[in-house]
């Protein structure tokens, strides 16, 4: 684990220049992932706003091999470049010995990229898939996903006068990523940032499929002000909406366990998203939810030594 | 008959895998699907038995089979798959990118009609709806076209100034599981012919020399419309390049290979035009309404795409009557997708064959020679009368 | 363009309409003949009345259409007959049928009341006796072989012994077992 | 300023670029507020640097020194501020004469 000054002496592979809004999360998160990988490395996009943003024609951010096709299929499309590579590396064509990675947003992942993701954890192909999770299509404009919480509003789960925002809980993606037998299934945040490049480190190291889920907030779409990001990433550890643990070979790992838990109208008050639970008639939703994160919290330290 | 070729029996299907097995690519990612399935299938026989290079990956759908093949291609490999029909439609979206991203990708395609109703027999539906998808099409009439035209393909995609996917295609069932003598080529011809893959840029060579590029960058107002003219140029360049390696391939092999073929037509009043296992049959009906001194022809069009405009609209502007034989319904109230590119080819001739169209054979429905033979009669009809009494008509459907 | 020469094997899901259409095709082609064998594709399981198709010729074929009037049909189960018009296309008079029955061709043509040119071979009986199972296939590719005289007995031996010798290369009583049934069924086919 | 757009003949084909370009691609113009550096407060500890989305904060990483702001791409969103633990950081707003 290099300290920050020695991480300092590695070269930017994602550099400036790129168009995500100022102080947006997934630019930290690409970058802290990208100083993670000290060893030659290929990136894959999902469609979304780390794609576009960062990749407008003619200029990139990328200083590494790195490839877009379409929204649904990073994960395949990286199987494609992981298995050419083990075939030509087989014939004696490269040499170097190199990492994939795979980046996509929720949106690329929990929903519509969900199979291909599958696909590729199913068949063990040798890559490192990044979910910058900001809990909604950002790219497209804030519309729910399957990784919105509940009673968040988007635009696709607008607060009415009759219904208060998103109606489901949340989809438990890095569950369903266990459930594929990977060797490796973590969740991170950017405001930690030695959790992330730990956790990064420790994930390329696996000679298969890994999963990091990292929360990447959104101060367009979560509504707060953008010198907060890293502080209500941290927030979500604090209340426990984003518990940080990793499961490695199937063994569950709690990797920060909050002194004090806090409630989770805490993480609440400051998004302009869930301004409405505030309101006196909301009361139950709150208690609602607070009783769900205290199940899942209870339920993640059962799962963990 | 020149090469060392020998004759076996073989379907398309097992012709497909074949000369899989010889190009040998570096990466094959494909999904199951009738009536495509049994070339991967024997083709992942060949894996299995360590017979080719290739790594095999049985991915979990089609789109996932061509993004695959997308990020191997780009990757340097040399990538195939196969498909049909849904399977086809399910890639849809990544045809484009494969073509606009410049990558030589050869893909089977077993011809199958596109749901609903759901069907596993031959038509045209699911490739024609790709038309503009940026891949060279070349339809086959028989099995050994099928094999012949694979092993073009790869030269063809792989063409410095082409530089696109090219989908081979053969009609399912009638030649996917039809056992068919041909002629094949040893491993060793097809090895020399194909060659080695012409180095281009790409993720890994950018890696080795640590020169990173960044490929499928979004593309706005400013540069998308020069990257789709170059995409055209590639495929107007397609059109030099695949007569000269048909004919290449003829030198070598003793079979040439152009844009279309056309049988009997110099001297013929009125032709059909025609693709596929069809193209077979209605040689038979000319043969036999040429001896009954019917002046009797017909084009058989290899190459859909790139369309060869001047080409065919020369080999048919002597003609009083042509007949567009579309197995595929273009579902617009006039015509199927053939007819429309034919009727442009005539329409700046000084004296334009008169034109109709006939859809058949959808689903499967299988074309006789009374059928190709009466289609001749209502053209022969139409050249003596000089009326034309319909545009478009059904063959073989239960009126 | 020459005559081509049309064959239709009846068959159930699982008796081998398909490899016999195959086999037959494929030892045609090793005799220098230019061939097509196909199958009719349906969503027919184990059990399913199903047919299979051959075309032999000594010039390219080249038409792609169904068969709707063979020379020659093959009937792998007689019990089909009650299910399926196996004579349908058959010319009445110059179509030949070859059936898999004890009965004799006299039997077979008055159960059927059908005119044409009958033969008959036990190829089920010789299957057991020579392969050890019911799969009158190999059987009935030997009559074939004796009643359309397309292909001679010892190509089509030689043929059938290189594709089995591939397959069951540590099993050399398979090969032999079907060698057999072959010039078994060759020997024994009867016509009127 | 306009960049020279090539034309379709000049282009690499199949929309592929040079990684790392964006760096041409300047991003300080879209600042309200401004970081300014505190010297007398700076631990050099790097947090602002490893906080930064737009890789703006400049070190000397051989003597692990904090060097300054590159305003060429600071987008100006204050997450090095809010994150310094010395308070060395403050944002002002951007008043267009700085250089």
């Amino acid at each position: 684990m290099p300290s920050l000054k020695q991480l300092a002496k590695r070269e930017e592979k994602f550099v400036s220049g790129h168009r995500l809004c100022p102080g947006c999360g997934a630019g930290i998160v690409a970058r802290l992932v990208m100083l993670a990988i000290d060893k030659p490395v290929v990136v894959g996009c999902a469609t979304g706003c780390l794609e576009v943003a960062s990749t407008i024609f003619p200029y990139s951010s990328w200083k590494i091999p790195w490839i877009h096709s379409a929204f649904e299929n990073v994960a395949a499309t990286i199987s494609g470049v992981e298995t050419a590579y083990r075939a030509l590396k087989k014939q004696g064509k490269i040499s170097k010995d190199a990492v994939f990675v795979a980046f996509g947003g929720d949106g690329g992942t929990y929903d519509i990229g969900l199979q291909s993701l599958s696909g590729a954890a199913e068949r063990g192909h040798r890559m490192l898939y990044i979910c910058y999770d900001n809990q909604a299509y950002m790219n497209t404009g804030i519309q729910r996903s399957s990784a919105t919480p509940k009673c968040a509003h988007t635009t696709t789960s607008p607060v009415g006068k009759v219904i208060p925002g998103k109606k489901q809980w949340s989809k438990n993606l890095p569950e369903i990523m266990v459930a594929h037998g990977i060797p490796y299934v973590a969740t991170s945040i950017p405001g930690r940032w030695m959790d992330l490049i730990n956790k990064v480190e420790k994930a390329i190291k696996f000679d298969g499929f890994t999963f990091i889920d990292v929360l990447s907030p959104c101060r367009l779409g979560w509504g707060y002000e953008p010198s907060l990001t890293l502080e209500i990433s941290r927030l979500a550890v604090e209340t426990c909406i984003w518990p940080l643990y990793e499961v490695i070979e199937g063994k569950y790992k709690l990797n920060y366990r909050p002194k004090e838990k806090k409630p989770v109208v805490e993480w609440f008050k400051l998004q302009r998203r869930f301004r409405h639970l505030l309101k006196p008639e909301n009361e139950p939703l709150l208690e609602e939810i607070q009783k769900e994160v205290d199940r899942r919290w209870e339920e993640l330290l059962s799962k963990c030594e | 008959m020149k090469g060392t070729g020998r004759r076996v029996a073989k379907t398309a299907n097992e012709a497909f895998a074949e000369a899989m097995r010889q190009i040998d690519p570096d990466v094959v990612a494909a999904y199951p699907i009738t009536p495509a399935t049994e070339i991967v299938q024997i083709f992942s026989q060949f894996v299995a038995d360590g017979l080719v290079k290739t790594e095999f990956v049985a991915v979990e759908s089609e789109h996932s089979a061509m993004s695959a093949c997308i990020g191997a291609s780009i990757s340097g490999a040399r990538a195939m798959t196969g498909t049909s029909s849904q399977g086809l439609a399910l890639m849809w979206e990544m045809l484009y990118i494969a073509a606009a991203l410049r990558l030589p990708i050869i893909m089977a395609v077993v011809n199958r009609a596109l749901s609903a109703p759901i069907n596993i027999h031959c038509d045209h539906s699911d490739t024609l709806g790709a038309r503009d998808s940026g891949w060279i099409q070349i339809y086959s009439e028989n099995v050994q076209e099928t094999y012949d035209n694979v092993i073009q393909a790869v030269r063809i995609a792989e063409h410095p100034d082409v530089r696109l996917p090219v989908m081979v295609t053969t009609d399912g069932f009638i030649l996917s599981h039809c056992l068919e003598t041909i002629e094949m080529l040893t491993d060793e011809e097809v090895k020399e012919f194909i060659g080695e893959p012409p180095v281009r840029e790409n993720l890994l060579k950018s890696l080795e020399e640590n020169k990173p590029i960044t490929i499928g960058a979004l593309d706005l107002q400013d540069y998308y419309f020069e990257h789709k003219r170059q995409e055209a140029e590639a495929m107007k360049n397609a059109l030099k390049v695949i007569p000269e390696i048909g004919k290449e391939f003829g030198e070598k092999f003793g079979r040439s290979y152009g844009f279309f073929e056309e049988y009997k037509l110099e001297d013929a009043t009125v032709g059909i035009v025609v693709m596929g296992s069809t193209a077979g049959t209605g040689k038979d009906v000319v043969d036999e309404l040429r001896k009954e001194g019917k002046k009797v022809g017909l084009l058989k069009i290899r190459v859909f795409r790139p369309f060869p405009f001047e080409e065919i609209s020369k080999a048919l502007s002597h003609l009083q009557v042509v007949g567009v034989m579309d197995r595929a319904d273009g579902v617009n109230s006039y015509s199927g997708p053939v007819f429309p590119e034919i009727c442009a080819c005539l329409y700046d001739l000084e004296k334009r064959p008169k034109i109709v169209d006939f859809i058949y054979g959808l689903g499967g429905r299988d074309i006789r020679k009374e059928d190709i033979a009466g289609i001749f009669d209502g053209l022969l009809k139409i050249a003596e009368t000089g009326k034309k009494e319909f545009n478009l008509k059904y063959i073989g459907v239960r009126e | 363009m020459d005559t081509v020469f049309e064959i239709r094997w009846h068959g159930r899901g699982g008796q081998g309409a398909k490899t016999a259409a195959l086999l037959f095709g494929d030892a045609a082609v090793s005799t220098g003949k230019y061939i097509q064998a196909f199958p009719e594709y349906g969503p027919e399981r184990m059990g399913a009345p199903v047919q299979s198709f051959n075309r032999i010729s000594s010039s390219p074929i080249r038409i792609h259409s169904a068969i709707e009037n063979p020379d020659v049909v093959v009937v792998l189960d007689f019990t089909l007959a009650e299910q399926v018009d196996i004579t349908k296309g058959l010319d009445p008079e110059k179509g030949i049928l070859l059936v898999n029955t004890p009965l004799t061709p006299e039997e077979v043509k008055k159960k059927l009341g059908f005119k044409g040119k009958v033969y008959t071979v036990a190829a089920s009986k010789i299957a057991i006796e020579t392969i050890g199972r019911n799969i009158p296939n190999t059987p009935m590719i030997g009559a074939l072989t004796k009643v359309t005289g397309i292909i001679k007995l010892d190509e089509l031996i030689e043929d059938t012994r290189k594709k089995l010798e591939v397959k069951f290369r540590n099993r050399p009583e398979v090969i032999e077992g079907n060698i057999e049934a072959i010039k078994k069924a060759y020997n024994e086919v009867k016509g009127e | 300023m306009e960049e020279k757009k090539k034309t379709w003949k000049e282009l690499p084909e199949g929309d592929i670029l040079e990684g790392g370009t964006s760096l041409q691609f300047k991003t300080g113009n879209w600042r309200s507020e401004r970081p300014v550096h505190i010297p007398e407060k700076c631990i050099h500890c790097f947090i602002c640097w490893i906080s930064c989305p737009d890789g703006a904060v400049k070190v000397d990483e051989e003597n692990g020194k904090f060097v300054g702001f590159d305003y060429d791409f600071c987008k100006g969103c204050g997450i090095c501020a809010y994150e310094c633990p010395k308070d060395a950081i403050k944002m002002v707003p951007e008043t267009g004469e700085e250089k």
